[in-house]
């Protein structure tokens, strides 16, 4: 497979030199990799820390800015990070406020995150951490390592960042993530799989015909196939899935995310299909992203993340933000 | 000879080797039914350990293990990152201040490892992953060391467990880790946490012969 | 091959159903084929329309808003929208002060915005318009049809609509979009095709060690094929061209645009190559945008546009603009 | 007969037919040395042209022509859309109020609607665009009436003359339209225009046989 790289094991460098070059106002510190924003923390906020894999770009460093995230750790492509980043950027970021992970869902990003919180309490940094797990496609039982946290990621991040922003103390921070997560509900469709810069080759094979459905963020097989169906259809199943699961009530937030390959053209296409599906159910949008902001690499497809309009979220959801990949109100 | 820190030195310098060669067979694995970076994440980890033990080696296997486990949990990421670092770093632990363990020892010390794994990750033997191999691991070591095997013997049965509890996960179906999203979906595939597990016992094994 | 489309037929319809329900600031007129900003022309502000095939997104709708175009026209995809659409949409937002066109440099863009500047003229509308021809991979001689128009577009857009928006007469905003494509220069490597709804085969085929040099942004084949290579020296063939025809002087302003299917990660990869490349030409990039701005549908590849930092220019880059595709400032 | 209202209805409804029989081709024929479109374009267009002339038939050839060349321009886009438009109504200007055209008026009328596309597209013989099936076409038209030749043979003298002309477009390299930006890489390839060209003149002379 082609692709823009240099080596499988410089991806994740190279990147944070293009990104440290490409928005000023950010600060790259590629020897410990971790992002922060250029600016130091206000003394008081509490600070908020992500990151997980590489791959999902612009998550998690293009949300590092004012009113989003104070840090993130990238890691290797579709691969946790290490405990010792998340530890260099919770000290970095700390501005007496403590200090909230926002954590997805995975095995991976949720032991190495819980071992940087014991190492961060040794510091005498107060650390709270909130896991995103917002995909209906994983059932939340025994039987699994719960469900996966994907779209609902940036109306956390966004929302608490924002209560930070405006003086909310880090347990009401933390509060604000976990009602936003809670509020959140995704479904993901792969049209075909994307390929890792280490294997250079696809991650499951799809028939001509055939879609995936319950996709998850990492090239991972979805939980069925189901076969090749219009726009309208899928958007259908993605509506159909995440509304059997919540009771958005009557507005909502609405995040249609292309996955990396899917182009923007045919997102709006879903877009469409997703608003008439979700009125048809009662549900009006009255916020909206569309576009690729929780990607997987090169796979052609979208997720949908729906987040209940209850009004105080909606109100940090507007606040202003000033990040690589959101911006308004500032 | 007993588990000494040059065992352990000789053990994990050549798991990087082993891990190296095997690692596109390992990530082949983890891309059936994960995301495909087991073996790179492995390999990553392994490099950067051999790297530190090249630097010097510490004199207690104990202590040898101990920084391998914190080298793994600076180094590898993921699901199998904490867990194999867990696991070297409480069985250094447990080893203490020994300058070489028989096979009682290192069975006891292995075991307060495999614990420490059962208790990070929660997973039990059947839920398809590393524990599986781990488990009739130490289980066989145990067994060894009650029936006096010596060392090169017992860390070979051990290996042979752990070959036998990874091929057992073909069948099964995932409950922790990203297989578990799978569902049925998982059934049919080797877990590539185990079959790493029985890679890194043969190796131990093969230095101790 | 699976697309998020209903029918080839449909595609523009229903991207512009799901365009007008994401965005409130535009208000689409799908009879009509034109994207408007909500809110009316500034009486006496010159007004910009731009138009082209669809499958570029977020060019040109994503950049109607405050300090750009006024009025964007989607044609098919891949191709010119017709006369009747650049007249609506010149008429529904002339305030009195005129109408500027840019016009990407190509047969069916060129001779249809043409056609809508005679019969706008019949109507007493001012019309300019200004061609926009920055593909270096394309000789500019009598056997070809000229250099094509890419990358510049966007910064044309952005000086001459914030020209505008600073209140410039019409021949003013027109001489600002010119000197803005003077002073870019674009080059474009393809890693595959794209392919679109209406064929659903691949423009071209690419061997597994192939790329397109000098590719073009409608799945036309480049102008030769390449071997390929790692990101760095790819990055180092787009400098290359497009420093070898202008002398970019001191400073720049740098758009890495990916074609629609390539991750962001790895265009950071070649954003930071880019740098690297310019640097050692003695050329400092002063302001850069690092994403998916003019694609090819699912093209996995790159373009680099370089355009020379004059400060006027600069300064007009740098005013507050609120589309869907940039906002800043404001 | 000459070549009347009816006729260039029945043409144009036929060319509809034929064009969306043969999208396909014409647009592969474009994605070769093009973007791909040509054959939807086309499609779209004469759909459109059919259509209006449902809804009813202008009295004389001429405004049928002008009707059907304001229709493409409003529905084809692309480089063929004003190309196409501009040659039919400037054929049809040309043609005046006449109700049916002998051959000597239809050559004279079409020569003007050729020098409308080159005009337009400045495209010459040679340049591997549909001015080199039209030319020829409207040489033939010129000759056939010199010789005094009926309508229906005339027609298909242009007919064949639009399709070596087409196919003679192979061995050349583009200098005008998008085919232009691949250089010689454009040569072996038979331009997607004077292929729609030639089946257009075929229709018509189908339709007058
Ligand atoms: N909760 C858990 N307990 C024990 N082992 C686990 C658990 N979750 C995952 N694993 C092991 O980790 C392996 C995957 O490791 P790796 O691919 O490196 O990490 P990731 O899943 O984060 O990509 C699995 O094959 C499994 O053996
Ligand atoms: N300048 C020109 N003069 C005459 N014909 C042209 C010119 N440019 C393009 N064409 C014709 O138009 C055809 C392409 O039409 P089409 O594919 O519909 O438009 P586009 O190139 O905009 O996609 C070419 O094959 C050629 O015959
Ligand atoms: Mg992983
Ligand atoms: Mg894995
Ligand atoms: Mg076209
Ligand atoms: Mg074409």
């Amino acid at each position: 497979m082609k692709m823009l790289t240099n080596s499988p094991e410089t991806v994740v460098a190279d990147a944070l030199a293009g990104l440290a070059a490409a928005h000023p106002g950010l600060r790259v510190d590629a020897e410990r990799r971790i992002v922060l924003r250029a600016e130091p923390t206000r003394p008081g906020k509490p600070a908020l820390v992500s990151g997980g894999g590489s791959g999902h770009e612009p998550l998690h460093a293009g949300f590092v800015g004012h009113g989003m995230l104070d840090a993130a750790c990238p890691g290797e492509v579709f691969t946790s990070p290490v405990p010792d980043q998340m530890l260099a950027a919770a000290q970095a970021v700390d501005g007496g406020g403590g200090v909230l992970f926002v954590v997805k869902n995975y095995t991976g990003d949720v032991l190495n995150f819980q071992m940087a919180a014991e190492l961060l309490e040794d510091e005498g940094i107060e650390a709270r951490t909130v896991l995103i797990n917002d995909d209906v496609a994983v059932e939340d039982s025994l039987y699994t390592a719960g469900r996966r946290g994907t779209g609902a990621t940036v109306f956390a991040e966004k929302t608490a960042g924002a209560a930070a922003e405006l003086g909310a103390d880090l347990d009401t921070v933390a509060r604000i993530a976990e009602r936003t997560n809670a509020a959140c509900r995704s479904f993901g469709i792969a049209l075909g799989p994307c390929t890792t810069p280490a294997t250079g080759r696809p991650g499951f094979d799809l028939g001509e015909n055939e879609i995936e459905l319950g996709v998850g963020i990492h090239g991972e097989p979805g939980r069925r196939r189901a076969p090749f169906a219009p726009a309208d259809e899928l958007a259908e199943i993605a509506v159909d899935a995440v509304c059997a699961d919540l009771d958005f009530g009557g507005d909502a937030m609405v995040l249609l995310n292309g996955m990396g390959a899917s182009p923007l053209l045919e997102l709006y296409i879903v877009y469409a299909a997703v608003v008439r599906g979700l009125g048809k159910r009662g549900v009006r949008v009255v916020r909206n992203l569309v576009g690729e902001y929780v990607t997987s690499l090169d796979m052609p497809g979208f997720s949908l993340t729906v987040c209940r309009a209850e009004p105080d979220l909606v109100d940090l959801w507007d606040a202003p933000v000033q990040t690589p990949a959101l911006r308004w109100g500032r | 000879g007993g588990f000494d820190a040059a065992l352990g030195a000789a053990w994990l310098t050549a798991a990087a080797d082993a891990v190296a060669r095997e690692a596109e067979r390992l990530s082949m694995l983890d891309a059936a039914i994960g995301d495909g970076d087991h073996g790179t994440n492995l390999k990553r980890g392994f490099a950067a350990v051999a790297a530190k033990l090249a630097e010097g080696v510490p004199a207690t296997p104990g202590a040898v293990l101990v920084l391998t486990g914190r080298q793994l949990i600076s180094t590898v990421g993921g699901a199998s990152g904490p867990l194999y670092g867990s696991l070297l770093r409480a069985t250094g632990k447990a080893l203490g201040e020994t300058e070489s363990a028989d096979v009682a020892a290192l069975a006891a010390a292995f075991t307060a490892g495999v614990e420490a794994v059962a208790k990070l990750g929660g997973a039990s033997v059947g839920d398809k992953t590393m524990i599986d191999a781990l488990s009739p691991a130490v289980e066989a070591l145990r067994a060894a060391a009650e029936d006096g095997v010596p060392t090169a013997q017992a860390l070979d049965l051990a290996a042979r467990a752990a070959e036998e509890g990874a091929q057992e996960t073909v069948p099964l179906r995932a409950r922790k880790g990203r297989a578990s999203y799978l569902g049925e979906r998982s059934e049919g595939h080797e877990d590539p946490g185990a079959a790493s597990t029985a890679l890194l016992l043969r190796v131990l094994a093969d230095a101790a012969a």
